[in-house]
């Protein structure tokens, strides 16, 4: 029975047994008592505490590092700064890994508040903070600049001499990329246009926010082997990113990845890791290093704020005839904002014959950006979605309506190029309208808004293996990193295919020396990807196991087949025999050739794009500009809910990550360029009695790429919620809000300006 | 000879051309048979890229078969969260 | 850094004024081991205060209640006596940091903190309170309002302690509130507070009022303009327009990261009028 | 460093430990103890990942020294669950999917417990209020504040009945 396990063959429509219920996910008993071991909970024998000194400065020239009296200190067992971390030839041909190494311990200049200068091991975390205190760091203050548009300024202090878009033929500047996408006249089409509006917007960068600051244990031995513990989106990574950087053989390093307490894109980068593994081979002995709090707000993450502008033009009866949009990213002190998705995600949702979408990847004295769930597209649907219902209202239609004249359909070619295959747009838009919120009556000042989310979604580098145990049980090994229950949506899936019982299968994240390399859990794939490498290794345990009954009944393994959990016979040659269970073929696994295991390795493709629509209901103090959000609904596509609470959880985790966004959170700088709010106090994030309940509604329009119809939902759930609440928020306040978070003096300040304007137009 | 469509910023680096016929049987081919034909890319493209086939995003599955009426889109290198 | 338990007053104000480095006294913690933590301060005595009996009670003293310095603020809200009586003082107390905060978190340590923004102080202030200092040259009782000298500056002593504040008795048809502006629900820092109390007649016209304003200004502002505009009237629309006026020309506020200058000034005369029509309907019994 | 003697009841068990004065609760309870259900999120009191009761309030570990504990009766999350009986709130929260991640769920948990303690039927504003010093990234709230709101529910038929 030979099965095609390379390539996934698509689309195939089922009855599930085990797929979409909702069973207790199996690290579900070790997370409600306290048992599971996160970043900083784990320790070893005869481990120093590492701590790390910061730059207090933006933009800084470090003359001198004297270690001396640190060193000095009872206790201090290793200091390590920019000395110890040679550029190796894998780092000087690579931009990217150099800016990494450059991020983690800084050369000759320090380019934000918070950029690690230098680093100690001690005995106890108290000697370390002591330690650091005694680094004399000479510095020479070098004018800075925080925002993305005065970045762009031709006298704008520049970060890097080696840098910039038009570099080569002139002068370098703070600019590092332009990108275009689109297709199509958009001049014509505006040219066509009965309505045009046209705005500019801006947004703050907001942290991913995860509640664990990032920790890990290094212990290196003196024949430069090692291991390393920690709490990452990819281990793999991890090991294949410390390595390089400290000239290390791969082989030389096991990461083992801990549980992990939220990541949302922020740990898919090293920060804190080689510095552990840099101090520990220098004292010949473990070094846990955890961030506090400070650190992590000053140090890692955030997005990219972003300085915006959108045009878009439409016939009388609605239907868009041109698009255009220019987007400035600011990344931090490094190249790479997420700029190109933003641009090529602004006008996904919509199937436009003239689009165009600018994008500029501009570099600023603040910390270098991480993902954060769906990088760049949040804020430029936002900026989108704020002028599709400005111009639906200017033209007097329903703003769903609008949405689902002009909307990206089936097979419709996609903004950014290609077609799409089978997209579950419409659906949602349809299922949206449908809704008891979306059809009830308002409170005073109050105003509803909808907006529409699209994220890619993607595969990547995945290797599962899953062991048959002699009693009928399974053992699941995955190298994606859980953050959101996808151990549970793996262990469904298995046993969807095995035909045994979802508590048969235990899945764990096994680590870099026992599976082969995983990606990231990255652009929503975790239950995509290495829920397709799942099914395929279950299948081929399935055709391990039938060939096991054939052997037993002696006849040939293409006359057995696999069926309701058992193998028996099939077809007219088979013969008469009774079926071998799971279980049964899994006692005799040693007597029939030896131990039964399915393993699947794969660069997994065809994750579809989902695509959402949300409401939300939001009120307005006149009086003081507080913004409070009444009602939410999320409405996704999620191709297939493996496991339908867990998909509900991503719509409203994403939607409240959005709320947090579009109301309060941002990065607030002094003017000499040092972040004021490191800290959960005045960076606010939104808590418990703020919010109202998510409504969700699930929308399952198969994906086509995937035997279960699944697509990733992690991520696009955070696209829409900017927009819905700039657009509910507007209509409460008779005002349009171009800027987030629309924060309570922001928004008095608009609703008194506009009073004003009023007031003078009479 | 496979139609590939590239992004909109490397019309900079082609003349200002942003579709070119490109031979090749599978992504790798076309993305090395670009590479030589349009020497300005080549940067880019070793940098990372993504690939659009007949809809479908490649990130890293190379080997994947490109027929002649395929569509090909060169996107920019994306990463998730 | 020592840490040090005493079961008396004599014995903490006998430590704190023996300790030749810089000493710190320990009631609820929730900001001093904050600023421990982040290296801000690096005390080489903590007084803990939560031993000594006096500390550590409410007591009806003089028709009002004398609540001790290590009282935390979940109790003041368990005390009928104390929210029948002082509503406002109490519900200030209760928006300090959350619901596990507020098992640590005090009167006294709010007061002592010296922030300009603490929401217990312009309640306090506007009900009258008196904080009993005691030290080596033994007590004295001064009005809250004089404690701070500046922001985290206090009035103390070397070895003078806050033991208790003095919560008066309460005037016939006098009603107090606190109301503090944030952008969240919860979990902020007030960006403006106010602390109002007012006492009507018998015919319902406003005899006496205090109006306090916190966060807008280095201290806690005592607005007596704005008192004077309610005063005489029935709070009726005129009034309370007047006094928003009055409050918000009170303020001096600083723009930071909590909130602009103007947004303060402006939210001040918005919230005045909000807690001065709780403070009303609480004086009407 | 002169250290700092410690007798104390965790989860209904006496322990002594020998603790630096500027160390927390949480330090203690983490780092001495190895008890690393309690979690650190902030250092501040501003996230409630560390929350413990002390003499049945509860506080951010993070916000008491170590030594304050002297005499008093501290409770975590390790002894939430009695043996291998998981306490309603604990059940509750796998079935409604009420975590993702998981680091805020052993302060969330402890937090809820001692309201449903004090009130046996919170409204979903009372549960919100008072958990809003418990952050969560992940959830939203939702499946949390429903966890508690069932969980509630199931403990007070299970008092009428008993």
């Amino acid at each position: 029975m030979p099965l095609e396990t390379d390539f996934p063959q698509g689309y195939e429509k089922r009855d599930f047994r085990v797929v979409g219920k909702r069973p207790v996910r199996p690290d579900g008993i070790d997370k409600v008592t306290g048992r599971a071991r996160f970043g900083a909970d784990t320790v070893a024998p005869g481990m120093l505490h590492g701590a790390i000194l910061r730059s207090p400065h933006a933009h800084a020239r470090i003359k001198s590092i004297d270690t001396a009296k640190a060193e000095a200190l009872e206790g201090v067992k290793a200091v390590v700064t920019r000395d110890d971390f040679p550029i190796h030839d894998a780092v000087k041909e690579d931009r990217g890994l150099l800016d990494i190494l450059v991020n983690c311990m800084a050369r000759e200049k320090a380019l934000y508040d918070g950029h690690a200068v230098a680093a100690v091991a001690a005995t106890d975390k108290i000697t370390a903070r002591k330690a650091l205190k005694l680094i004399e760091v000479e510095y020479e203050v070098l004018g800075h600049v925080i925002d993305e548009d005065l970045a762009m300024a031709p006298d704008a202090p520049i970060l890097h001499d080696d840098l910039g878009y038009d570099y080569g033929k002139g002068k370098p500047s703070n600019v590092a990329g332009r990108t275009e996408i689109g297709h199509g006249d958009v001049d014509a089409g505006f040219a066509a246009a009965d309505r045009v509006v046209e705005r500019s917007f801006k947004t703050g960068a907001a942290h991913q926010g995860y509640i664990e600051p990032h920790a890990c244990l290094a212990n290196i031995g003196a024949d430069g082997r090692g291991e390393l513990w920690c709490c990452t989106q990819g281990h793999f990574m991890v090991r294949d990113t410390v390595t390089q950087l400290l000239g290390m053989d791969v082989s030389n390093l096991r990461v083992t990845a801990s549980e992990i307490g939220g990541g949302f894109g922020g740990k898919t980068a090293v920060f804190i890791e080689p510095v552990a593994v840099a101090l520990s081979r220098k004292a010949g002995k473990p070094v846990k290093i955890v961030m506090d709090r400070h650190e992590v707000f000053r140090a890692t993450g955030p997005t990219a704020s972003a300085s915006l502008w959108v045009k878009v033009g439409a016939k009388a009866d609605g239907t868009i005839t041109a698009a255009d949009a220019l987007l400035k990213y600011q990344g931090g002190a490094f190249q790479g904002s997420p700029v190109d998705m933003g641009a090529m995600a602004a006008f996904a949702c919509y199937n436009l014959e003239n689009v165009r979408a600018v994008g500029y990847d501009i570099v600023t004295n603040r910390p270098k950006q991480a993902a954060y769930r769906a990088p760049g597209a949040p804020m430029a649907a936002f900026a989108v979605e704020s002028v599709m219902t400005e111009l639906a209202d200017a033209l007097g239609i329903d703003p769903i309506d609008f949405r689902l004249k002009n909307a990206a359909r089936d097979h419709s070619k996609s903004s950014y190029g290609p077609t799409y295959n089978e997209i579950g747009l419409v659906e949602t838009l349809e299922a949206a309208k449908a809704t008891e919120h979306y059809n009830s009556p308002l409170g005073p000042n109050q105003g509803r808004g909808v907006a529409c989310g699209f994220w890619f979604n993607f595969g990547g580098q995945t290797a599962v293996t899953l062991n048959v145990n002699l009693d009928g049980t399974a053992a699941l090994s995955v190298g994606t990193p859980d953050i959101g229950g996808s151990r549970a949506s793996m262990c469904a899936m298995a046993a969807e295919e095995l035909g045994i019982d979802y508590d048969d299968i235990y899945a764990i994240i096994g680590d870099t020396a026992s599976l082969g390399y995983n990606d990231v859990t990255d652009g929503s794939r975790a239950t995509f990807a290495s829920g397709l490498a799942t099914i395929q290794a279950a299948r081929q345990v399935k055709e391990r196991m039938c060939a096991r009954a054939a052997r037993i009944w002696g006849i040939p393994e293409d006359a057995v087949k696999w069926e309701g959990g058992a193998a028996v016979p099939s077809g007219p040659n088979a013969g008469d025999h009774a079926p071998l269970s799971f279980r049964d073929i899994a006692k005799m696994a040693g007597e029939t050739g030896g131990p039964i295991a399915g393993h699947h390795e794969i660069s997994a493709e065809g994750a579809g794009p989902s695509f959402a629509t949300h409401i939300v209901d939001a009120e307005i103090d006149r009086e003081t500009g507080r913004i409070d959000v009444k009602r939410y609904t999320v409405v996704q596509d999620a191709g297939k809910a493996v496991h339908p609470a867990y998909v509900e959880g991503q719509f409203q985790g994403g939607a409240v990550q959005g709320i947090g966004w579009a109301l309060n959170e941002e990065y607030i700088y002094s003017d000499k360029g040092v972040l004021e709010n490191a800290g959960f106090l005045d960076y606010r994030v939104p808590v418990a009695s703020d919010l109202p309940m998510i409504e969700t509604v699930i929308v399952e329009k198969p994906n086509p790429g995937h035997p279960y119809g699944v697509r990733g939902v992690g991520e696009t759930s955070i696209v829409p919620p900017m927009g819905a609440i700039a657009n509910a928020v507007s209509a409460a306040a008779k005002v349009r809000a171009t800027e987030i978070p629309m924060s309570p003096p922001r928004m008095l300040k608009l609703l008194r300006e506009n009073e004003s304007a009023a007031k003078a137009a009479e | 000879m496979v139609q590939v469509t590239l992004w909109g910023s490397l019309r900079d680096y082609t003349d200002g051309r942003n579709e070119v016929e490109v031979a090749g049987d599978n992504i790798y081919q076309i993305l090395q048979n670009l590479g030589q034909a349009e020497p300005r890319l080549k940067p880019i493209l070793e940098k990372g890229v993504t690939v659009s086939l007949d809809g479908q995003i490649y990130r890293q599955n190379l080997m994947q078969t490109v027929r002649p009426d395929s569509e090909v889109f060169i996107l920019p290198k994306m990463a998730g969260g | 850094m020592r840490y040090e338990a005493p079961t008396t007053l004599d014995d903490a104000v006998g430590l704190l004024a023996a300790e030749q480095g810089v000493a710190k006294v320990l009631a609820g913690g929730t900001d001093l081991l904050v600023a421990i933590r982040s290296g801000r301060l690096e005390p080489d005595l903590v007084v803990d205060l939560k031993r000594i009996e006096e500390m550590t009670t409410v007591t009806p003293e003089d028709g009002g209640f004398r609540v001790g310095a290590a009282v935390p603020s979940v109790r003041l809200g368990q005390h009928e006596g104390l929210v029948a009586m002082w509503p406002g003082v109490v519900e200030a107390a209760g928006l300090i940091g959350s619901t596990q905060v507020q098992s640590r978190a005090t009167l006294a340590g709010n007061l002592c903190n010296a922030s300009p923004a603490a929401d217990s102080v312009p309640a306090m202030v506007a009900a009258g309170a008196k904080a009993s200092i005691v030290g080596p040259n033994g007590r004295r009782d001064v009005p809250v309002e004089d404690v701070p000298a500046g922001p985290g500056k206090l009035s103390l002593e070397k070895g003078e302690i806050v033991a208790s504040i003095l919560l008066p008795g309460k005037p016939e048809r006098t009603g107090d509130a606190y109301l503090r502006f944030i952008p969240r629900t919860e979990m902020d820092i007030a960006v403006v507070g106010v602390g109002a109390v007012v006492t009507l007649g018998t015919d319902g016209t406003i005899e006496a009022a205090r109006i306090v304003l916190g966060a807008v200004g280095p201290r806690v502002v005592v607005a007596d303009k704005a008192a004077q505009a309610l005063v005489g009237t029935k709070g009726d629309k005129a009034a309370m327009e007047a006094l928003s006026q009055a409050v918000s020309a009170a303020c001096t506020p600083i723009d930071d990261k909590r909130g602009t200058r103007e947004y303060r000034i402006q939210v001040a005369g918005t919230l005045a009028k909000r807690t001065v029509a709780i403070a009303l309907e609480r004086a009407k019994g | 460093m002169t250290k700092t003697h410690v007798t104390t009841t965790i989860n209904g068990d006496t322990v002594e430990y020998l603790c630096d004065p500027q160390e927390t609760l949480l330090d203690v309870l983490r780092d001495r103890l190895g008890m690393t259900g309690s979690k650190e999120g902030c250092g501040t009191g501003d996230c409630g990942a560390c929350t413990v009761t002390v003499d049945g309030e509860i506080v951010c570990s993070c916000l008491m020294l170590g030594a304050e504990a002297e005499g008093r009766t501290i409770g975590t999350i390790e002894g939430m669950a009695e043996g291998e009986m998981l306490h309603p709130l604990q059940r509750k929260f796998l079935d409604h999917a009420a975590l993702q991640c998981g680091i805020c769920t052993p302060g969330i948990l402890v937090a809820a417990r001692t309201l449903l303690e004090r009130n046996p039927e919170p409204s979903e504003t009372e549960v919100r209020y008072w958990l809003a010093g418990n952050l969560c990234r992940c959830t939203g709230y939702d499946k949390i504040v429903r966890a508690v709101m069932d969980a509630a529910e199931e403990m007070r038929g299970r008092n009428h009945a008993a």
